[in-house]
């Protein structure tokens, strides 16, 4: 594919990964932020080939593991109601709620459940379906949100009545601080999200390179977007800076779009929010304002979010911050599996607890 | 056969309307002579050497898609599980779950596609059964074949006996069909050249057992559900040695790949129905490849990998920049993603 | 988060200041087509053009010529590492 | 395997679900070598004789019932087809339809009386095949078993091999499957002591072949679906004969009598699943009974008639009162009746 | 069978048989009006044993077969609607409607069609279903219609508001009449329908032996039954009587059972009815009453019948009559067959085309 | 038309004249049991009666001394045919 096959070449590769050993004058630990950088460098075999100067550290990027337990029970209990039929990302099916019960099983039990592809396919099924309410499963960061938004307004541009989005949109920067707020997490650089800064531009991480004197490189994702940040990374390191750098300028500007956020803010305001393993970080969600509160599954279902009982002993936020490993979590290999995850880093087939529990059987 | 021209329960009865359904779809296109004696059982001449016998059933939906169809897949895949054995096909059973409603002129267009596969294949259905169940139960039709096939004296073709150093040889593109049947599904929708590899393997394989010396093919699978991910898995797991393939020897077709990408899905867990893994003595390779690019189902084959010591069941895969990851076998059905 | 990949427009639906009109594109990538959403796209794209689409909706069209002055700058410095390397070599 | 203990779409992806539910519930209880092996196909050694391949699906609802369950037809419906052309079971397929959603518990119960129905015939099961689909797609649980059968040398059993003369035996009492399962379905609530005869013939079709001297056991045929009236249809029709039954000679039990009094239905045109007709030259018919009435599952055996020369093709019962009547093939699925 | 097995008896069969044929003087034709008493002649072989000089000409006896293809229609248009299942007596399952198709038909596209053994179990089905309307197929003559009274009845003292009944309800006499009304018709006796006279009492048929001086003798269904029945009525024939007599008299009065009767008055009043083979016989049907109108799909639903577009050519009348022979017909054997019936006597199994057909080819 | 079996009555409940009372007996044949409803039956039966049940409803208690005599008066004729048969033989 173009723009992609050009990036993953190792003819391009080879000599960025001798560039970066070069560049790398000591150790430093890296956060990528995002789950999609994690499965890519996953993928392509990145971490064995990096210098062992560079630590990466999985940040807690990846909306749908970050989709917590109370969340999942409130989109159960919706999955129960009569002529309520649930339409999501097919990441989502096998997240499980506070009882280990996820969407699959809700199917099993004869729950409607429709997994699409964009939020847009949902509106055909309120087509398809007039005697049922869709409730789309509003996940995402940034660059989700903004499209989730531009449902919501074709679904009222269109008179579509029985469609709603449950909201657990969440907004990046958040998290970020409330990890970086902790003086024992020692990191010098960020990998900032790629296809989140398309929409936010890059300008946006300059207060945490300021504040945190963190180097903070956008970094597209495929292989050689990777290294290329990384690079700029280690030079700015060495060079004792900490300033915001664009390595994926084909596809984010340091201004925002502003189209997309226009969109986002049209629809939703911040709200706290709950997060699998974190938490709730206040203002770190959307809500769907007032006026499109008839699109508001939360409100038009009368949902209730029981209160956060995430599993007792699930050390996610530690091992998010890299001072635990795996093994110090009670849960781990325990109740805590793969086929049964508990926390974020287990739900992410990439997740550090995953990966552990995958590579050390 | 009815005024509605669709299946009714009364074609699952056994009685009038079931005979009037064999003879005027099953035997019309399926003839000979050992299926038309329609006895509570076939019987053949046996043949010397082991038997080999599999089964699948067949649930898919669409029922009709690109490069082939229910009974496409239900002829090939029965075919292809015994000939993994270096069985050679003798012949298939048919049974046929009809949802009460379902197209007459939809049941007639599977039974010529099952009817033209099993001739081309020269593996003859020869024993059948037919269910119908109320509308609802079932999905339109469902299909088990069964078959039967001869491993001759000699041939032993297994996973066990795959051995250190054994290269790997992949006989085509992957993902083919696992993406063909994604994108029809309801919900997904993406046009494109994608066409399912439904396909027998019998004559490649029947190639690879005569021209190759006696005992160098030593493990055949066909990476369908689970792909060649799984399949790696069961091959390493049951040999008890350890896989390194080549991601970029792989074959992947472009348009799958870009599909492929588009919803975040990985070519090495989707499903094949046209294509197997071939575990052969490094000093067979060669030829083995050769011979298979000289049919036509395995024009792109190539050379994927090789068996090494190591940790027993590992499959690890080198990737396009020269690093590695370890394959695990399918987790779960695959979805389309965001992340 | 956010997988998201190029896709060639071929075809466009729509006025980039209208949102009750469909705004969608027809994209292709290596043959395979999808209809997309640009409603919240940030440029509004010319044929040929780009665009990087996320769960449906294109969300940035992507600039070709800083996609190639991308690809440019990482050729250079890798051609760099090359040569360096090649004069490593022969000293 | 899951925490709501009910099969999720996972289970048929081929992958890790799908190894789980092989081990912790399929190989658990069927276990034999070459089942464990889950290679693409089983391969057995070969034995003398001919081959028998039969195939059958079953779609029973309700799925447990007084006198068996779905499993239990699966195992003995595929032995007694192949029993029915004078074969020797050799082994089974099992090609499992599970509905998302069916409970875990209840697959391992069908799973255990298949594992029982198996050994106690001794016919295991070698090869399986399992796929999930949708909720609402498929009916809790469909089963396809296929077999195979060596038909020893000398042994020639089919309809078309039945002589003008031939004494017709049934193994025991008509109806008692088919009305079983009608008076468990909604909307018919019957009470009383009737059951499945879900049984395996192979024994009881052994001891004819070895104890009736060669060649005069001439034809077999279980009386399923459509009832010994359609069976005995068929046979004509094969035979090119007519065939001659006495009413007052067919064993129907007072209790299946009754109930389809009640229905306005026919016992010759319900189902048996463990039962058999037998056409014998007649010098051996006694013997034959005999023998018959020696095994467990033919203890209510009977005489019932025989063919004769006339209409080919034709069934005439005589009935009590000493008239006569022409018994054609079912019509249609039997519905309980008011006039 | 208790009550069933004695008069099945063989040994009581054959000595009957011979006094039959030893009370036989003279030919002669009887009508046997009832459908069962059809069904258990030919189950019992007794049309093989009978002498020679009774001819047995089979009525319209079968309420089934003589449902109207207009009928018919109806009974599939509403199959079709929405929230509307079908609650019907298994016989009536493959009779065609006018475009030769049957519910058969309609449940292969979806319509929801269930078989019940008695009408109150389609009260089950209301309770079960409350969301639809179950509207059971009143078909029958004097012996099932109370039943059908009674259910409606039940309906209403339970308030079951889903219920309704689609009433094709017809009564024995008229059509008889009608059939003996043509002179060309030659028959000398009647064997009345036994389960018809347990509700409306043997006296019912006085008028038809006084009018038509016909032999009118009321029959069991067993063997042994019909054959006292056939006696009685030969010994009438030989002495030249015409008068009523009752060899079912276990389960037959003189008089009507009136609980059984006001059943019927009180939900039913007389109507017009159409009858396959026949047409529109006047007074020949029960239609519901004003009171019970909530209770009758065809006000209900509001269901017009078709004017009766019987296939034209169909010699059933005729047929009936014994004045015609089945290949007389111009559909026989073409248009009309037993998997295709048209007219009554081919949907009939038992009916005098479907066995001549049968036996024939 | 008309299909109706004679079955025997084991349990009664209900009464005769209260409709809106479940008027419902437990019938049996052979072993086979059901239940039916007693609302147009000609006779309220007693336990050990025989009913004629029609689609689920009784329609008729068989007087058993009416049923006997049935049978009696069938035999009769039977027998006296025999006996004449055989004089007939005899002479
Ligand atoms: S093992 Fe599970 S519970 Fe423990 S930290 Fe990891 S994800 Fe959380
Ligand atoms: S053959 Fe058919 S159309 Fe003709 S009279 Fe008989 S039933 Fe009527
Ligand atoms: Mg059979
Ligand atoms: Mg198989
Ligand atoms: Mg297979
Ligand atoms: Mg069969
Ligand atoms: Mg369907
Ligand atoms: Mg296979
Ligand atoms: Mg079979
Ligand atoms: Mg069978
Ligand atoms: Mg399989
Ligand atoms: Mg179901």
């Amino acid at each position: 594919m173009k723009y992609l096959d050009e990036f993953r070449d190792q003819t391009l590769a080879e000599p960025l990964l001798k560039e970066l050993r070069r560049s790398v004058t000591k150790p430093f630990r890296v956060m990528e932020v995002c789950g999609t950088h994690t499965m890519s460098i996953f993928r392509s075999g990145l971490r064995t080939l990096l210098p062992e100067e560079i630590e990466l550290i999985s940040g807690p990027g990846c909306p749908v593991c970050v989709t917590s337990a109370s969340h999942i029970d409130a989109i159960l209990a919706m999955a129960e109601l009569q002529n309520t039929r649930i339409a999501l990302f097919g990441d989502l099916f096998r997240v499980p709620g506070s009882n280990g019960l996820s969407l699959a099983n809700a199917s099993s039990q004869g729950a409607k459940v429709d997994i699409v592809y964009s939020p847009m396919d949902s509106l055909n099924l309120a087509r398809k379906y007039p005697e049922e309410l869709i409730v789309f499963l509003g996940v995402g960061f940034e660059t989700t949100t903004p499209g989730i938004a531009a449902t919501i307004l074709a679904a009222k541009n269109s008179a579509l009545d029985n469609f709603a989005v449950f909201s657990t949109h969440k907004t990046m920067p958040p998290p970020l601080l409330a990890l970086l707020d902790d003086p024992e997490l020692q990191i010098d650089g960020l990998l900032c999200p790629g296809h989140v800064s398309s929409i936010i531009g890059a300008g946006a991480y300059q207060p945490l390179a300021d504040t945190y004197k963190l180097a903070c490189v956008v970094g597209g994702f495929e292989p050689a977007d990777i290294l290329q940040a990384l690079i700029l990374m280690a030079r700015q390191i060495a060079n004792g800076e900490a300033r915001v750098e664009n390595a994926y300028t084909r596809a984010v500007r340091w201004e925002e779009n502003s189209r997309a956020q226009q969109m986002v803010r049209a629809i939703f305001k911040t709200a706290d929010m709950e997060w699998r393993g974190l938490g709730v970080i206040p203002e770190s969600g959307l809500a769907i304002r007032e006026e499109y509160s008839h699109y508001d599954a939360e409100r038009r279902l009368n949902i209730k979010l029981t209160p956060a009982t995430e599993p007792k002993g699930c050390r996610c936020g530690e091992i998010l911050k890299g001072k635990e490993v795996p093994s110090q979590c009670p849960l781990y290999g325990k109740r805590c599996t793969p086929g049964n995850p508990v926390g974020p880093c287990m739900v992410s087939s990439e997740g550090t607890c995953a990966a552990f529990f995958k590579y050390t059987q | 056969m009815n005024p509605g021209n669709t299946i009714l329960l009364d074609h699952g009865s056994g009685g009038i309307a079931s005979q009037e359904l064999i003879s005027q779809i099953f035997l019309k296109h399926l003839d000979n002579s050992i299926l038309a004696s329609l006895e509570d059982s076939a019987v053949m001449e046996n043949h010397p050497g082991k038997i080999a016998f599999s089964t699948d059933s067949y649930v898919v939906d669409p029922i009709f898609f690109p490069g082939g169809n229910i009974g496409t897949l239900a002829v090939h895949g029965t075919i292809n599980d015994l000939t993994m054995r270096g069985a050679r096909p003798l012949c298939l059973s048919l049974g046929l779950i009809l949802e009460e409603g379902f197209k007459l002129d939809d049941l007639e267009r599977v039974i010529v596609s099952i009817a033209e596969c099993a001739k081309s294949a020269d593996v003859p259905i020869v024993t059948g059964d037919t269910k119908v169940v109320p509308r609802g139960k079932c999905d339109k039709i469902f299909i088990n074949t069964s078959g039967i096939g001869i491993v001759e004296d000699g041939v032993n073709v297994s996973s066990t006996m795959a051995q250190e150093g054994d290269l790997i040889l992949l006989s085509g593109s992957m993902g083919d069909h696992g993406i063909t049947i994604m994108t029809r599904r309801a919900g997904i929708s993406l046009d494109g050249n994608l066409a399912s590899d439904s396909a027998a393997l019998n004559e490649l394989v029947a190639l690879l057992l005569d021209k190759l010396p006696s005992g160098s093919l030593h493990t055949l699978r066909d990476p369908t559900r689970g792909g060649v991910a799984t399949s790696l898995n069961e091959i390493a797991a049951a040999a008890g040695l350890a896989v390194e393939i080549d991601d970029q020897a792989i074959p992947v077709k472009p348009e799958v790949r870009a599909a492929c990408e588009i919803m975040g899905l990985d070519p090495l867990y989707l499903a094949n129905e046209g294509k197997c893994l071939a575990l052969v003595a490094p000093e067979q390779a060669a030829k083995a490849l050769q011979l298979m690019r000289s049919t036509a189902v395995g024009t792109d084959a190539a050379i994927i990998g090789s068996l090494k010591a190591g940790k027993a069941g590992q499959v690890v895969l080198r990737t396009a920049i020269g690093g590695s990851r370890i394959i695990t076998p399918l987790h779960g059905e695959p979805l389309p993603r965001i992340c | 988060m956010c997988l998201a990949v190029p896709m060639k427009v071929i075809e466009i639906q729509g006025d980039p200041d209208d949102f009750l009109s469909g705004q969608i594109a027809l994209v292709d990538a290596d043959g395979i087509r999808k209809e997309t959403r640009l409603d919240i796209v940030d440029r509004w794209p010319d044929l040929g053009d780009y665009l990087i689409i996320h769960a449906g909706f294109a969300i940035h069209t992507l600039d070709p010529q800083e996609a190639e002055t991308n690809i440019r700058l990482m050729r250079e410095m890798a051609e760099k590492v090359e040569a360096a390397e090649a004069v490593e070599q022969r000293t």
